[in-house]
């Protein structure tokens, strides 16, 4: 551990690190996880070196799940041990993809900053010079290893996961018709309350399309025109009158009159009168 | 790649395809340089159909190819195959019927321009299963497309007497307001697990039906 | 009514009921006074198994039952049935689902504090409406926030008879191992399967932690 402290505090020694491990790094990198080739040349040198065409850039960047997907693939990349990380090599990579991703004005999530800040608290403790006090304490790098290594376990797990065979994809059921079964309906156990809130829903949806005037028209010659449609259905003949009945009361007559105009309109049934004086009719067009 | 028996892919495909398969079909499931003729297609098949001669399925052809299908004799016993107990209704099913009854007579393209997304032939097909809507007559306009109403099963389900029960919108709208609420939190004291998760059980709750009517 | 052969009677069954059928599905397809024994149901699916070992399909138990489903060997050929490919799963949603499946039961919180990022709610509604996960309970702490674990389909559609046989976790030095052949060692001991979990479907944490850790 104190080794570590030293080599923080000496850029040579991080840098001859570097250098020792350069063959293994393109060796880790073949494997590494998003990979981007660039006119032939891998993106891993990006961050140093930047030349490559903004749009590969970017799909390289969007393709972290978050802070420690990307601190992850720093490690691997350069194959270091996870107990021992070099944090201020660290820092100073995941820096330099955080301004990257702003630069391309990537949606950096908060995760990202606040990843930053917790690898420079790290990096300012492992810089104090060791008392007895902060010796006692734990590596400050302990809980970053833990959920590195959590993490990656997942990651791994969503691979393998990925790669069991799966139906629609590597399976399919087998399935045989079924001759002459009546299928048997069974009706959904719907609440009111749900329908009432699917309703709203709706309604908020449909204020978006002005041309549906649903506010407006009321329900009840809504409910009539249905009726009599159905009636017409029966008897496709129907006296107009025979649809006006006195116990409904003047309403009833203004709702069933609006609801046999708005068929018509609709085409939906044909108001005609067969001769002078005779009865009107009412007939269905079905 | 090419080792599995022509036989075996037959069959699988015959299974997997769920509807029938024609000869031409069975073909194509090969890459052109390997594709079988139709002969030795024709010859699986009569092999098919005699290795399941006994058992409990047969190989048919039918008026769109060869499909399996289960033995008539059996079905007293698959008539008892029994289908979910509480299906999944989703949330489109609300939205669809929800529509239908303030908008009757109201097409399927209306449906889907209210809703802003396309409503399907399976879910219009399931509605009318319930027997929770019906065609009430057909627009006359190219294409004649049907209008659908709700039926009085619809009703009695919801426990209403008339639509005309059903709050007007306008009014819906401000209640609702304080009903989600009230539902919502109803919602949250419904701890216990599922019981089962192919069920999705709203509770129904008698305050809001009642403040309804 | 009763002369067809019980096995007759269970293949067609399976083979029409477009889902995994269990042993208790299948008895219930005889009226009470002809139910088969269980261990009669069993000895027929013995045989059904030896019956297809060579076929195109195969028959298989997972977490919801018993099932045919095709050989995984003839996928290429099947693809080709359909035209449109099947779906594929994002990074986010495959990192999502292995944690619940690991670790269940849990809450988004959690699950946010593995992936160091956070869980939107169009992601957790995503995996409710595939049916793969479900809430088990609420956690009785402030806020009460649901804990979430998978379901028997989730199970099925990975072709899994029990959380078991989900693929073993491994360590973070196994998978650097794995790509530059170090630590070769250490793998070894890792890779042992979790204890075998006879029911299904239970959530059972302890077997998963005791892997994790």
């Amino acid at each position: 551990m104190n080794n570590d402290i030293e080599n923080n505090h000496s850029e040579v020694s991080a840098d001859k690190t570097q250098i020792e491990e350069s063959t293994q790094v393109e060796m880790s990198t073949e494997v590494a996880l998003p990979q981007v080739i660039v006119q032939g040349a891998p993106l891993e040198s990006l961050p140093t070196d930047l030349y490559v065409p903004p749009d590969a850039l970017q799909v390289f960047l969007e393709s972290f799940e978050g802070p420690l997907d990307l601190l992850l693939y720093l490690i691997q990349r350069q194959n270091l041990d996870i107990l021992n990380i070099p944090i201020a090599d660290i820092t100073h990579q995941y820096l330099q993809y955080v301004d990257l991703m702003q630069e391309f004005n990537l949606d950096l999530a908060a995760e990202y900053l606040l990843m930053a800040a917790i690898l420079m608290e790290i990096k300012s403790r492992l810089l104090l010079p060791s008392t007895q006090e902060n010796e006692q304490e734990s590596d400050p790098r302990a809980q970053l290893v833990q959920q590195l290594r959590e993490y990656a376990q997942y990651k791994q797990a969503a691979q393998d996961l990925d790669a069991l065979p799966r139906m629609e994809r590597d399976i399919f059921l087998a399935v045989v018709e079924r001759p002459n079964i009546p299928k048997e309906i069974i009706v959904p156990d719907i609440s009111w309350s749900a329908m009432l809130e699917a309703m709203q829903d709706v309604m908020e949806r449909a204020s978006l399309f002005t041309s549906h005037q649903i506010m407006r028209e009321p329900l009840s010659v809504r409910e009539r025109m249905s009726f009599i449609l159905e009636q017409l259905k029966i008897t496709q003949t129907i006296d107009f009158m025979s649809f006006f009945t006195l116990e409904e009361g003047r309403a009833g007559v203004v709702v069933t009159l609006l609801a046999i105009l708005e068929l018509a309109k609709e085409s939906l049934i044909q108001i005609v009168q067969p001769q002078p004086f005779e009865m009107i009719q009412v007939v269905s067009l079905e | 790649m090419t080792e599995q028996p022509l036989k075996q892919i037959i069959e699988a495909a015959l299974f997997a395809a769920g509807k029938p398969l024609t000869i031409d079909h069975l073909v194509d499931l090969f890459v052109e340089s390997e594709q079988p003729e139709r002969s030795a297609v024709r010859a699986v098949l009569r092999e098919l159909l005699e290795d399941y001669a006994e058992r409990g399925i047969e190989l048919l052809q039918v008026a769109g190819g060869y499909r399996f299908q289960t033995k008539t004799e059996l079905i007293p016993w698959l008539k008892r195959l029994q289908p979910e107990r509480s299906p999944r209704y989703s949330r489109a099913v609300l939205e669809t019927i929800a529509i239908i009854a303030y908008r009757q007579p109201i097409t399927r393209r209306e449906i889907e321009s209210i809703r802003g997304i396309s409503v399907s032939t399976d879910m219009m097909k399931r509605l009318q299963d319930y027997n929770w809507i019906r065609i009430l007559a057909h627009r006359d306009t190219p294409g004649r497309p049907a209008l659908f109403g709700t039926t009085r099963a619809f009703l009695d389900y919801f426990n209403l007497k008339n639509l005309s029960d059903l709050p007007p919108l306008m009014e819906l709208k401000e209640m609702l307001g304080e009903q989600i609420e009230l539902f919502e939190s109803e919602k949250e004291s419904q701890t216990e697990p599922a019981a089962d998760e192919s069920e999705v059980n709203v509770p129904e709750s008698e305050v809001v039906t009642d403040s309804v009517k």
